[in-house]
């Protein structure tokens, strides 16, 4: 007889952790497309204001990475969602797992791909700045951005990481929602746009406002971190829970 | 307006992803190519990340072009500086300080006629001085105080105005280019929200300085003018 | 060696023939070890419980026998063993069929004998 | 050493009941074939074993554990389907890899010199191969891992004969060097019967037969005579399987006679032979009585 494998919970996980870094490397790829795509239409600047007096007018964009970061986001959002679908999930259950495992070293790919999107995407305001130098600008206004403060870097990278894994964690949420019951494929996205237009046509601060104003307008970089995390928590143990409902693979 | 934004946005990042999904599971990455697929995104990213990360070295340790090395000026003293180099240029008694370029042209007419090619100086404050005599000297000057963008001082980059004289004819101009385009970065919004820029909105102040030509004619002359306003010191 | 793998004779009495087949040939000689269940299955592709009920069987029969931690070993007298069991047992089924078959044919006892004759008249002429 | 345990295990897909009360012990270190018409449930029960499934009622355990969602079963189990859903960003010497780090005594060796021995290149995708070459990677994933409890549902589906010869033969060295408990299922049952030890018969999700393949060929017997003659002996016996050709008729039925008796029949003139167990497996599964003929002696 041959004798039986002891496993550990978290060996198991480190494994798939490794396997994933590997098998789902194809959504790097597309991440770096979208951060291109979305440096591309930043060439054009996020804002732009004119104002002409007599002898002179002037013209002044404002270039950030916000596009960068916004695409990397929704990009999260949906690999988020696509690491829950059958095609990915199913891979698992051809190597050693369970449940738990697999989410774990779910969410610990999505948190390395967040930390891989954040760094990219605030690097790559440096990129953007080359660009604008070379080819685009007569004159270049400075402004506290220019710094490449280790402090402000570092600041930079964790915010933008935490906002890439807030989203990864909705879509996880979303995806399993959507895996429990594919009503939720179209169900969510009504709710979503019909609350949007609700909330525009009475006027009031619909939930996104809410959002806005508890993740954005926080200023203090500890409390938004506390906020980030436990929301995250929140929604990827809110699907932990809706999966157990679930088999483990049809 | 939002929700647009938000589904193109959407269908922009999901056209990627489905059409990156393609791709690998396209024969293309079954039979070409030396490479294993894996190690071909590998290498996509780390040349990515390669290129951002010389570019920040880039933008370390190159210095950069343009205003970094503009003096701050102050609206508030900007303002009051116009109207005292106006106040002093109806009193005859201009600063020379703010004299940025100046013509002298001889004329022995008994008439000028006082034009201009294009709208700017419609309403362009033209102060007159007659002198004492006619010495068939025409002397002008071009004053203008400092122009600041956002609290810098940009005067340097303000194109002056040319003056002929043609025939009877003093005729104001513009130089070629008085447009100037400024870029400036600012942090990705994860990173505005701690220092306390604005989030969404840019809030730009443009002011260009307060300007005026200053004109010495001889005694007699008679100047007419069409559209354009003079004034004369001590009128 | 291929065995008959028509189905009709389960294999590990095919197996326990072969073997007795290559004791007749003289390819083991008495007090010889001969295969294991897993030499076996390995030269047939067979699950090697099949093989081992193919072993038993001549084990059962005394035509091998067991040495504790050693194996199988052919007996001494397995050839004798061998031959008397395939005379009392092979050749008297088939006789069997043959006169079974006789009999539905309308062939006499009188005939048939002088059938057998016939085909071993080599033999009789030594 | 019991490996699988069911006991009146129910599961329901799509509310029909795929398994139905089936209960079957397994024991250790044996190969045995899951045999079974398609939809009888065998792939149902496979699914349960591997601890992809939650059975809807009673009980299974695979190493003494309930294998749903259960990391030991997982980590000692391998089950091999016919469309493994291999990751689609790894190349095949890659896949190889990953399970190298996942299955503790997979064989580095094995994997590649039956990789090389089948020809595949490292850079070929899963999605790329055939269905036949499919079958093989998959063979290799099964062999190499060494799990103590393997798998293999529909191994050689696409396979041309050559390659199923290579495969049993390399299942049955590996098995005869590293003894596992390995299940077979098939419904090529002639191909596979040499190899197994124990033939469990599956039928509309319940056990029907659960014996050593040895015992298999006697389990039933095969007469044939004429019609009258056959007619008399079948009669309060388990007739499997009839078919009557004008005056002769051939029947399969359960083998409960003495020696006795069968002298008697072949004394009366019915031959006797043995069921092959395909054959056996065929009879006992069919879902009605009588057979295709049925159907156009009907009109």
């Amino acid at each position: 007889m041959m004798s039986l494998t002891k496993v550990r919970l978290w060996d198991v996980v480190k494994q798939q952790y490794r396997y994933k870094l590997k098998g789902y490397i194809q959504v790097f790829m597309s991440m770096v497309v979208l951060q291109v795509l979305a440096l591309i239409f930043s060439l054009n600047g996020v804002g732009n204001a004119g104002a002409s007096g007599g002898l002179l007018n002037v013209n002044t964009s404002y270039f950030s990475a916000d596009f960068v970061l916004a695409f990397t986001m929704l990009w999260g959002f949906i690999t988020a969602i696509l690491i829950t679908t059958k095609a990915y999930s199913n891979d698992d259950f051809i190597f050693v797992t369970n449940r738990l495992s697999s989410h774990l070293s779910n969410v610990l790919f999505l948190v390395t791909a967040s930390i891989l999107g954040g760094l990219t995407t605030i690097l790559s305001t440096f990129l953007l700045k080359v660009i604008v130098f070379l080819f685009k600008s007569d004159v270049y206004l400075a402004s506290s951005a220019d710094l490449a403060a280790p402090m402000t870097l570092l600041v930079g990278v964790s915010s933008a990481s935490l906002y890439i894994l807030l989203l990864c964690s909705l879509g996880y949420l979303v995806g399993t929602l959507i895996q429990w019951s594919k009503l939720f494929a179209v169900l969510l996205p009504a709710v979503f746009v019909g609350g949007l237009l609700l909330n525009a046509l009475s006027g009031e601060a619909g939930i996104l406002a809410v959002l806005y104003a508890f993740f954005m307008t926080e200023s203090s970089f500890p409390l938004f971190f506390l906020k980030v995390v436990c929301t995250s928590v929140v929604l990827f143990w809110g699907a932990f829970g809706l999966s157990n409902r679930l088999e483990v693979r049809p | 307006m939002g929700i647009v934004v938000v589904l193109i946005l959407f269908v922009i990042v999901g056209g990627v992803l489905w059409l990156v999904t393609k791709l690998l599971n396209s024969n293309n990455v079954h039979k070409r190519g030396r490479y294993a697929y894996t190690r071909r995104v590998r290498m996509v990213f780390g040349g990515y990340l390669a290129i951002l990360i010389v570019s920040l070295l880039l933008n370390t340790l190159l210095p950069v072009k343009g205003l970094n090395q503009l003096e701050k000026v102050d609206r508030k003293e900007l303002t009051s500086e116009g109207i005292v180099l106006y106040d002093d240029a109806l009193a005859g008694q201009v600063d020379e300080k703010f004299l940025r370029e100046k013509w002298n042209f001889d004329y022995k007419g008994e008439k000028l006629s006082i034009a201009s090619s294009t709208a700017t100086y419609q309403s362009a404050p033209i102060v007159v001085e007659r002198k004492e005599q006619n010495d068939g000297k025409i002397e002008a000057g071009f004053y203008m105080t400092k122009s600041s963008m956002n609290g810098l001082d940009i005067t340097q980059y303000v194109q002056l105005p040319e003056l002929d004289l043609i025939r009877d004819k003093l005729l104001l101009s513009n130089s070629p280019i008085n447009e100037i385009r400024f870029s400036q970065f600012t942090n990705v919004f994860a990173v505005r929200q701690f220092t306390g820029d604005r989030l969404f909105s840019h809030n730009s102040t443009f002011e260009e300085g307060q300007w005026i030509f200053y004109l010495k004619v001889p005694k007699d002359l008679k100047l007419e003018t069409s559209g354009l306003s003079l004034q004369y010191v001590g009128g | 060696m291929v065995l008959n793998l028509d189905g009709t004779k389960p294999i590990y009495i095919q197996i326990s023939e072969w073997l007795e087949n290559e004791i007749l040939n003289g390819n083991f000689e008495s007090e010889q070890k001969i295969y294991s269940q897993y030499q076996l299955a390995d030269i047939f592709t067979i699950n090697p419980a099949t093989a081992a009920k193919g072993l038993n069987l001549l084990a059962d029969e005394q035509i091998l026998y067991k040495r504790r931690g050693l194996g199988m070993f052919v007996a001494p007298d397995a050839k004798d063993m061998i031959l008397a069991k395939r005379k009392n047992q092979t050749l008297k089924r088939l006789v069997e069929e043959l006169v079974l078959e006789a009999w539905r044919l309308k062939v006499s006892k009188q005939e048939l004998i002088e059938m057998i004759h016939s085909i071993n008249t080599g033999e009789a002429g030594e | 050493m019991t490996v699988i345990e069911c006991k009146e295990v129910t599961k329901i897909l799509g509310g029909t009941k795929a398994l139905d009360h089936f209960s079957c012990r397994i024991e250790g270190d044996k190969i045995t074939g899951l045999i079974g018409r398609n939809g009888a449930g065998k792939t149902t029960l496979l699914k349960l074993i591997a601890g992809y499934w939650r059975e809807t009622a009673g009980s299974i355990e695979v190493f003494s554990e309930r294998p749903f969602n259960n990391l030991l079963v997982s980590a000692n189990v391998i089950f091999i389907q016919n469309e493994m859903d291999f990751p689609t960003a790894l190349n095949l010497k890659e896949l190889l890899e990953v399970m190298a780090g996942f299955y503790q005594n997979w064989d580095r060796a094995l994997a590649e010199r039956l990789f090389e021995y089948f020809s595949f290149s490292p850079l070929q995708h899963y999605k790329g191969l055939s269905k036949g070459m499919k079958s093989t990677f998959n063979m290799i994933v099964g062999l190499s891992a060494r799990a103590p409890l393997t798998i293999f549902d529909e191994p050689t589906t696409g396979m041309d004969a050559a390659v199923r010869e290579d495969f049993y033969r390399a299942l049955l060295k590996e098995y005869l060097a590293h003894p596992r408990s390995i299940i077979l299922s098939s419904h090529h049952l002639d191909e596979i019967e040499d190899l197994l030890e124990d033939i469990l018969l599956i039928k509309q999700g319940q056990e029907l037969l659960h014996l050593p393949m040895s015992d298999v060929k006697e389990w039933a017997v095969a007469l044939e005579g004429k019609v009258s003659l056959v007619h008399e002996w079948i009669q309060n016996r388990e007739v499997l399987y009839t078919k009557s050709t004008g005056f002769h008729q051939s029947a399969a039925v359960r083998n409960d006679f003495t020696e006795a008796e069968l002298q008697q029949l072949r004394l009366e003139g019915v031959r006797i032979s043995p069921v092959k167990a395909s054959d056996l497996c065929i009879y006992l599964t069919r879902d009605s009585e009588g057979g295709i003929d049925d159907v156009f002696n009907k009109g």
